[in-house]
């Protein structure tokens, strides 16, 4: 882990990166890196999120600066302007359902090829899927997802990069922070080795690559 | 009473003491008012908390506690958090014993059709997909007819969020079960005879002998 | 979930019955259930454990007692009475590597068909398997895992059922706590609701059938 | 310096500050003591643990703080404990660096036997066939032979641990990478010629003009 400024973080990501951000409805997410993102005008981002957040929250920052050119996620119907930008075809959407699309990351994180889900069998979602059988029961076969960013929100990291998470802002960060080439972290509170119990632990040091500094 | 309130607490009448219970944004989220204290039930947020507590008084809210909409809520003594794997493991899994869910059509054989308009409405499916097809029971809690249609049809026009049937659909004129696959009138509303909800039904309803007013 | 003493627990178990136990070479075992169900023999039963552990300790004890009649297992080598048993044909042993292994438990217990690794493509563990391609790359078809019966050991529970569990002997006990028709719990320590914190329950109550009380 | 002690000390070499590494049993483990104090390398115990420190002092163990082989070890400040699930994620994810294990054949292509002897030894395969299919690099640190037949075979002739080809053996003998696929003699043990690692390797060896002796 090496510890870096917000603006040397964000200056790594090309423009056209894949990019999964942490959060639910703006709740977990990384701000100081989207805020960064958006100020260094980080264009055509391939985004995986599970939603679109609100104008001006979270990724909703994003569509704000009409920064992302493709979204994966499960939902984006409390964001007009992502809705607008996919009805005018400037975004290309691909939405998953939830339950599948964090299987399909924590396999992508996990070294598998996918997963078979039920979920989606006989409905919109299984074009183009493999159907498979397993004891005369049908599934989708669901392919893993990776990227070459994850953007990871912490309540609390140790100075080795141990993070832990709190309430309901935990949601898809330590997944992300599996299944992606590059994990760069903002914490609530960056604290010294020992303060996060190992049992408490969410997400192990040698995940991540970079922590933004505080200031 | 209004609609919304005859679901509520139509719907509440379903939950057993130890249930894991998710609730859908609109009139699922009704029912919880409509619990009895000592019951005790545990709700499931799928953003990752099971022990949804009521809406924190004011000032006392937390920005890492939040519903699935994104909205302030509190957490009940014995509550638990996780990720989202977990959560969708718990959903998909069966460990949750009842979901309740808005729709936007059932169908004759009890499917159901809540996530898209296509060409209008396409906000995505969120959870819903996962909740029909994993859930133990899934109850649709939504209004009989909108704007004079009616919402129990013969066979779903829109897009369908599971090919699983669903369990049971409480609307503010009847409740409707699926025993033997076909959509049968197991009780009226209060006031409403069988033949009005007949009247403003699509699909074809098995009428049994006996069909009782719901007791809310 | 119930309270309930370890007999009334174990009388629940019929004779060949399917058993996941959870541990690691013994650690993290629920040692009381294990006494109990040898006590009450529970013969023929279909064990899926980690490790056969070693005699005397751990699930150790069931094959002291010879009551298992299949296994499914990642390792039995430090127990020379399991070893014996499978070498005279007593017993029926599915052997598999441990990521698949925790894998199938997991699949089982999240509503997962299976998933696709590549672990064992091209050994001997792919007899008999699916092998799925996905972007040109071959995995192994691993379907999900059940029992009837999981037999969890807890660090902490509370009077609701919350689990959590201390350093290594977490292992495979949250996975199969998912993955088991009726789910049995004993603790090192019963405590009140709210001593363990939201964010630190692994298992949340709803999880858990039947608690064993103390003594 | 002793066939064990020579093997431990040449792999320790290969770990880099910030690696994520985790040793089999037998003289894998002892690589954890020839790691200089002043690189920062994560072991990993596969039944849950980041962090692994040495055996406690005596009456220091606990029972819930165990190594895979169910001895008690020691964590150290910065440790983490997680499921099965998660430490095979890590370990079939290639968040693992450095997976180092024994080996019984690897053969002329890299390719690694470790984990049965049909008919003879079946003790199952634990983690070895995840380690080794999904770590970043896999070493295998072993005796060059035993009972006098080469462990370094033209082809395996046990069951194969993966597909995947190793990335580095490490013998009392020699170091043996596979750059372009095919065994290549990389280095030499201190006092043994190049004639000598020849003469035990059944395998045909890749012989560059220049090979240097281990620094250990």
């Amino acid at each position: 882990m090496k510890a870096v400024s917000v603006e040397e973080a964000v200056a790594m990501i090309p423009a056209g990166a894949s990019v999964m951000v942490g959060g639910f409805m703006g709740v977990g997410t990384p701000e100081r890196l989207l805020d960064e993102v958006t100020r260094q005008r980080k264009s055509g981002l391939s985004l995986i999120c599970n939603d679109a957040a609100t104008p001006g929250k979270g990724v909703g920052k994003l569509f704000d600066a009409a920064l992302v050119a493709r979204l994966t996620a499960t939902h984006i119907g409390l964001n007009p302007k992502a809705q607008q930008q996919m009805l005018a075809n400037q975004i290309d959407v691909d939405l998953v359902p939830q339950g599948t699309f964090v299987e399909r990351i924590r396999a992508g994180g996990c070294g598998l090829g996918g997963v078979l889900t039920p979920t989606g069998v006989g409905t919109l979602v299984a074009e183009g899927k493999r159907q498979i059988e397993v004891d005369g029961r049908p599934f989708l076969l669901e392919t893993a997802l990776r990227a070459q960013f994850a953007l990871v929100h912490a309540f609390l990291a140790d100075y080795l990069g141990n993070l832990s998470y709190a309430l309901t802002s935990r949601n898809f960060n330590p997944i992300m922070a599996m299944a992606a080439d590059t994990v760069i972290v903002t914490a609530e509170h960056i604290v010294p080795v020992g303060v996060i119990a190992p049992d408490h632990v969410v997400t192990p040091a040698p995940l991540v690559d970079y922590l933004i500094t505080n200031g | 009473m209004d609609a919304q309130t005859i679901i509520a607490r139509r719907v509440a009448k379903e939950l057993r003491s130890g249930d894991l219970v998710n609730l859908g944004i609109g009139i699922p989220t009704l029912v919880a008012n409509y619990v009895p204290a000592d019951l005790k039930v545990f709700f499931q947020s799928e953003n990752g908390l099971i022990g949804t507590g009521p809406i924190p008084e004011q000032g006392m809210a937390h920005p890492t506690l939040t519903d699935a909409g994104g909205r302030p809520i509190s957490a009940l003594p014995g509550a638990s958090t996780f990720d989202s794997a977990m959560s969708f493991g718990l959903i998909r899994g069966g460990h949750v014993d009842v979901t309740v869910l808005g729709g936007l059509q059932v169908d004759a054989e009890g499917h159901l059709a809540n996530w898209m308009i296509p060409g209008k409405m396409v906000p995505g499916m969120g959870g819903a997909m996962d909740l029909v097809t994993g859930a133990k029971r899934v109850i649709v809690a939504m209004q009989h007819a909108a704007k004079g249609k009616s919402k129990i049809v013969p066979r779903c026009s829109l897009p369908l969020t599971s090919v699983r049937p669903v369990n049971l659909v409480v609307t503010d004129m009847a409740v409707i079960g699926f025993p033997d696959g076909r959509a049968t009138l197991l009780e009226t509303a209060p006031g409403i005879g069988i033949g009005e909800v007949m009247a403003v039904t699509e699909a074809e309803l098995v009428v049994p002998d006996n069909v009782p007013e719901m007791r809310i």
